[in-house]
């Protein structure tokens, strides 16, 4: 954003309807009591993608609607996915040492 | 004059070596390159009048692509040709002297199957493949050979081998690499490389207490492992005859190769991998066993997948296993 | 907005911006690079996390199982009611409505204190059932090593977790007191929304660690 | 110059007293309070970098115990890497720079830059405290399970040290990327930007991203000593390695933090020296920010030989050879803009040309550490303490007095000594390269380090090398000295000394508070010579 505009109309901060909160609201509180009662039933692995789907769908909806990126700017939805993907680089590279290392070589 | 080039006293110093002098040759000319363009450009383009400017020349995409296309296909052929060279490096070869090697702040204890015991030097015949399987009692050292061009961390709570294969008799740096401690330089030892007979006398020098099984054998029964390991299958734990090498199922329906790392760990934290069909009743021996100790067992253990199955033979409940075990090379 | 001349010498206006919009733009991206940090910072735990785990599942399994799992089912739904009021309070203030904000910051505090208390009272429980590694730890001979590695985890991320709610909680007390005092306004309400990206930010730590340390080890037949 | 009535009010001369300079909000004043305590560190590291050469002239471990010496290079690290390579071109010339080149009032947060100055001040003291109270031994890596189990030295100390002076970098970064988003003159593109802004945009990143990660890292070691939570301690079941992957996360990052300031430096001066735009500008820019993007992923060539296993191991050697590309890309770029320019031999730019010649050494010897088998034999020996010196004292501290002695009409309004400034650099060059060449053939050899006493027919490599460190060592003396002196007796400075293109040579020297009479408009690209005659004012 190049051009500062003194004063000028600045684009609306944008108000969200509080309607909407309270559907996130209620979607989120739903969301916890999906998780835990999955929790209690033995799935294996999949207990773990279960729990980790829904923690990331809940935090999505906090961070789209609570945290109004869904109506911010380019810049911060750069931000946003900036911070998850080096989170995903330190937890990536750091498991590929830990899931290869039982492997056997060979050559 | 001093040594400018390290000795080369294994079979993969060459290897190592021959990418060395292409990486250097690498160097040398894309320094001079540099260098010399500058000092050219400097000189043949130098400020002649004090306002004067240099052509308005902003850029060429021909010239870009080239210097980022030609560097990337030179650091990938460095990359396939090291990575081949590493790979012969990590891979041991299958029949090797086994030598177990224990780091202690600020010494170097080696342990031979047949039971000699050396500190800070290592004796190992010329021309065989020798593998050095590596722990640490403390702090994380380093083995490191300058002139077979081996270097591996050795890491306390985990089996590390490095291997290599010694092509001229003499006698050898041996460095700790990693930063241990106050006296980490002093940390230092000899490889001596002797031609295979003057090593079998050396080894035929023998030690008092016999073989490293023996030791583990002895220690087995001292420590009451026989008690639910038992060769007979009547007792609370896995039969250990014939069990090395073999791949395991475990309770948690994984399978896992039953190696030195396996068998260490069950003895130090023996719920973390049961095997499939027993209880997680046995007792941890942290703390109780040193690591000489648990080399000792692990060699006894390997022992046994060698041994001829035994005829199931009623036993006193805590007397000794029946009959000296032989070390037999794996 | 406010015409130029009056938005040239705003009272909140800072000497080196040009506009109340730039000075709000840049407060705001300011602050979500500063959460950036603290996702890194939380991201070096998680990642301790993931490997123990992968290294001791059981360990983990079994002691996860201690836990107190509807102390924390309490905590994540006052968490989350807390993000609502939070959200409530900035929309409150941007449409000017100071009764109301007043109001939703009181009780987005008030659950952030509820919180802390649960958590007190899970600590306590976890103390006397000496599962608090360096002080009275004692655990199932099993697992106890790597046991100990999980709680040492449960302590310090949940810990830091709510150091970072103390911190949140006097950020909304400054907050409370700007709003009484009329600072915040529809035209000034950047330091509102801001603490409320702080305040998600918290939420969203919990939505975490909540299924991460406390729901591995319910159906475990350990 | 037209004769001056009341001595021209600059940001100098703005307010006198303790009281004007230790509670500034201006960001040129908070650049010279960070150029003072940066240089008070630079020579606690330098003093130890002496001694530790001292005792490296001979075989056998006899100036000082191998306690000290474990301290000295300890020490040496901590304060050359943290408290001043990291802060140094970012805090000094970043700070006094960024603003007026984008032309800006300030940076986004005033307050946010004094704070972080303090916060620098603090974590100083912890070290200096650590430093007096009997020192650290654990080396700057701070390697587990000896800093947490084994060292019964002041690790705490400088654990809460390094941990309170990355917040510091982190608001500076934080700051940097705000300002350059969000407070550009009107018409500054950027495509427009000086690319000493982006690599101090890229620099910011990396310093965003990575510092984190360190910081809970240092956090888990303190905590680990105080409470034995045994997160590293292989007895408990913890994993020395992971430790590693934590640490390297950040610490290679970081010595990009430490390179990149000092890249974009030298494309300022090489654009300068020449008068003409650098070669490939949007090459030169997106490089900087391949760097600090692919410098996340490279981490694990540190620990080739530490366990790692081995297909992770080539995974990291592939994305190490690939971070090398765009520093090439740098290189041929800057060597490419002297073609036909008007190549100048003023100080700043021999520093610019030396830079260029040993970051060349300095890069390609990295691809020896990329390559597993190589890296193999040559991990923890001295030809990686010539690799990475090359890269800090022959890459960022080359930048960093080219472009102090770039900048100083600007920061001071005076010109130093030209000759005696030559004299300094062409020490500095011969005595940089009598030091840590001769590593490259020791390390080759064998010789671990961290080593206090190492076997005699290392000897004669060492004794070069301890030869080109007092050499080095006076080089180093020497800017400090005309720099100074300049103040007093140095010539007035016009506002463009150098006659180049950029809206710092635009403003007088030194510029006044609030750095503009009124705020630029950018009409012009970034480096177009002749520079546009209206910016001469005088």
């Amino acid at each position: 954003m190049s051009e500062a505009n003194p004063g000028g109309a600045a684009h609306p901060a944008h108000v969200v309807p509080t309607r909407i909160y309270y559907v996130i609201f209620g979607i989120l509180m739903l969301c916890t009591y999906l998780t835990v009662q999955i929790a209690f039933f033995d799935l294996g692995i999949l207990n773990t993608v279960a729990a980790l789907t829904i923690a990331v769908l809940k935090a999505a909806l906090v961070v789209l609607f609570f945290m109004h990126v869904k109506y911010s700017t380019r810049l911060t939805w750069a931000v946003v996915i900036g911070s998850i993907f080096w989170l995903a680089i330190l937890l990536a590279l750091t498991l590929t040492d830990y899931t290869t290392r039982a492997w056997q070589t060979f050559g | 004059m001093p040594p400018l080039f390290p000795e080369r006293a294994s079979t993969m110093a060459y290897r190592v070596d021959n990418l060395y002098f292409f990486l250097l040759a690498i160097t040398a000319f894309f320094a001079l390159l540099i260098a010399g363009l500058i000092v050219f450009f400097a000189v043949r383009y130098r400020r002649r009048a004090p306002d004067a400017v240099g052509e308005r020349i902003h850029g060429n995409l021909v010239l870009e692509l080239a210097w980022t296309g030609i560097p990337l296909v030179i650091v990938m052929v460095i990359f396939v040709w090291s990575t081949s060279v590493y790979f012969a490096m990590a891979k041991a070869p299958d029949e090797t002297l086994n030598i177990y090697v224990v780091g202690k702040q600020w010494m170097w204890k080696f342990q031979h199957l047949d039971g000699q015991r050396e500190i800070n030097e290592l004796h190992v015949p010329v021309g065989r493949d020798v593998r050095l399987i590596t722990t640490s009692e403390d702090v994380i050292h380093d083995f490191f050979v300058p002139a077979f061009r081996v270097k591996a961390d050795v890491i306390p709570g985990r089996y590390v081998s490095i291997w290599f294969h010694p092509t001229k008799p003499g006698r050898y740096h041996l460095f700790c690499a990693e930063y241990c401690g106050t006296r980490h330089s002093g940390m230092t030892g000899e490889i001596v490389v002797m031609d295979p007979s003057e090593f079998q006398a050396w080894m035929s020098g023998g030690a008092p207490e016999g073989s490293l099984a023996s030791t583990g054998a002895k220690l087995f029964a001292d420590l009451a492992c026989n008690t639910c390991h038992r060769p007979d299958a009547q007792g609370r734990g896995p039969v250990l005859d014939g069990l090395f090498g073999r791949s395991q199922a475990l309770q948690s329906g994984e399978t896992v190769t039953v190696d030195e790392a396996y068998v260490r760990e069950s003895i130090l934290n023996p719920a973390a991998k049961v095997v499939a069909g027993f209880q997680p009743i046995m007792p941890t021996f942290q703390g109780l066993v040193s690591e000489e100790q648990l080399l000792a067992l692990v060699e006894y253990v390997k022992s046994l997948a060698t041994q001829p199955q035994q005829p199931p033979t009623a036993r006193p409940a805590n007397g000794p296993a029946p009959g000296e075990n032989t070390p037999v090379k794996k | 907005m406010l015409p130029d001349a009056v938005e040239h010498h705003h009272p909140a206006l800072a000497h080196q911006f040009d506009s109340l919009e730039q000075q709000k733009e840049a407060a705001t991206l300011g602050m979500w690079i500063f959460l950036v940090t603290e996702v890194l910072f939380f991201g070096g735990l998680f990642l301790t996390y993931t490997t123990y785990r992968h290294l001791y599942p059981d360990a983990f399994a079994a002691a996860s199982h201690e836990l107190i799992v509807w102390a924390g089912t309490i905590n994540t739904a006052v968490l989350i009611t807390s993000s609502l009021t939070m959200a409530l309070a900035v929309h409150a203030a941007q449409t000017g409505n100071r009764r109301l904000l007043v109001l939703f910051l009181i009780v987005t505090m008030i659950l952030g204190t509820v919180f802390l208390g649960i958590k007190a009272f899970e600590y306590y429980s976890e103390w006397e059932e000496r599962h608090v590694p360096g002080l009275n730890y004692a655990f199932d001979p099993r697992y106890y090593r790597h046991a100990q590695i999980f709680f040492s985890l449960y302590f310090l991320m949940t810990g830091l977790h709510a150091l970072h709610m103390i911190i949140g909680l006097g950020i909304m007390a400054v907050m409370l007191r700007w709003s009484i005092r009329g600072t915040i306004t529809p035209e000034y309400f950047t330091p509102i929304e801001i603490s409320g990206l702080y305040w998600h930010f918290v939420d969203i730590v919990w939505i975490f660690l909540f299924p991460l340390l406390y729901l591995i080890g319910r159906h475990a037949h350990v | 110059m037209a004769t001056l009535l009341s001595p021209p009010r600059h940001y100098l001369n703005d307010g006198y007293g303790i009281k004007s300079w230790l509670l500034t909000r201006d960001h040129k004043r908070i650049a010279l309070l960070y150029l003072a305590s940066v240089t008070v560190f630079f020579f606690i590291g330098g003093a130890m970098a002496v001694l530790i050469r001292l005792e490296l002239a001979t075989p056998v471990g006899d100036l000082v115990s191998d306690e000290t010496y474990n301290k000295l290079f300890t020490m040496h690290g901590v304060a050359m890497i943290f408290f001043f390579l990291i802060p140094a071109i970012p805090s000094v010339l970043g700070n006094f720079l960024i603003p007026i080149m984008i032309g800006a009032k300030d940076l986004a947060f005033p307050r946010l830059n004094l704070l972080s100055w303090y916060i620098y001040v603090v974590g100083g003291l912890f070290s200096l405290y650590a430093m007096i109270a009997g020192g650290v031994d654990t080396g700057w890596t701070f390697y587990t399970p000896f800093s947490t189990v084994s060292s019964t030295t002041q690790v705490v100390p400088t654990a809460l040290g390094i941990f309170v002076v990355g917040f510091s970098g982190i608001l500076t970064g934080l700051n940097f990327i705000v300002t350059i988003h969000r407070m550009r003159a009107p018409g500054m593109t950027w495509f427009r930007l000086p690319l000493f802004v982006w690599s101090s945009y890229a620099t910011s990143l990396i310093n965003v991203l990575g510092t984190p990660v360190v910081a809970i890292t240092i956090l888990l070691v303190a905590a680990e000593r105080v409470l034995h939570f045994g997160f590293f301690d292989p007895s408990v079941g913890g994993d020395p390695v992971l430790f590693q992957h934590l640490f390297w996360f950040y610490s290679h990052p970081a010595v990009y933090i430490m390179i990149l300031p000092a890249m974009g430096v030298i494309s300022e001066l090489v654009a300068a020296g020449c008068r003409k735009p650098v070669f490939g500008y949007t090459f030169v820019a997106f490089a900087s920010l391949a760097i600090a993007v692919l410098g996340f992923l490279v981490w694990g060539h540190h620990m080739f030989v530490a366990g790692e296993s081995v297909y992770s191991a080539m995974i990291f050697s592939v994305l190490s050879f690939l971070v090398a590309i765009p520093s090439a890309v740098k290189v041929f770029n800057w060597t490419a803009t002297m073609y036909k320019g008007s190549v100048s031999w003023e100080t700043p730019m021999l520093y610019a040309y030396g830079f260029i010649g040993l970051f060349t050494i300095g890069g390609l010897t990295g691809l020896f550490l990329a390559a597993i088998a190589v890296d193999v034999h040559v991990t923890d020996t001295y030809f990686i303490v010539a690799h990475f010196h090359y890269i800090m004292v022959g890459g960022t501290i080359m930048g960093y007095l080219g472009g102090l002695h770039y900048w100083w009409p600007k920061i001071s309004g005076r010109l130093y000594h030209e000759g005696l400034a030559k004299i300094a650099a062409w020490i500095i060059f011969i005595g940089f390269n009598l030091t840590f060449f001769p590593q490259f053939v020791v390390g080759y050899l064998g010789m671990p380090r961290r080593y206090h006493a190492y076997p005699p027919e290392f000897q004669v490599l060492n004794v070069l090398s301890s030869a080109g460190a007092s050499i080095l060592g006076v080089g180093y003396l020497l800017p400090m000295a005309y720099l100074i002196w300049s103040l007093r007796y140095g010539r007035i400075a016009g506002s463009n000394p150098w006659g180049a293109v950029g809206l710092e040579w635009t403003t007088t020297s030194p510029p006044p508070t609030e750095n503009f009479a009124q705020t630029p408009v950018v009409t012009w690209d970034a480096y177009e010579y002749p520079a546009p005659v209206e910016t001469h004012v005088a």
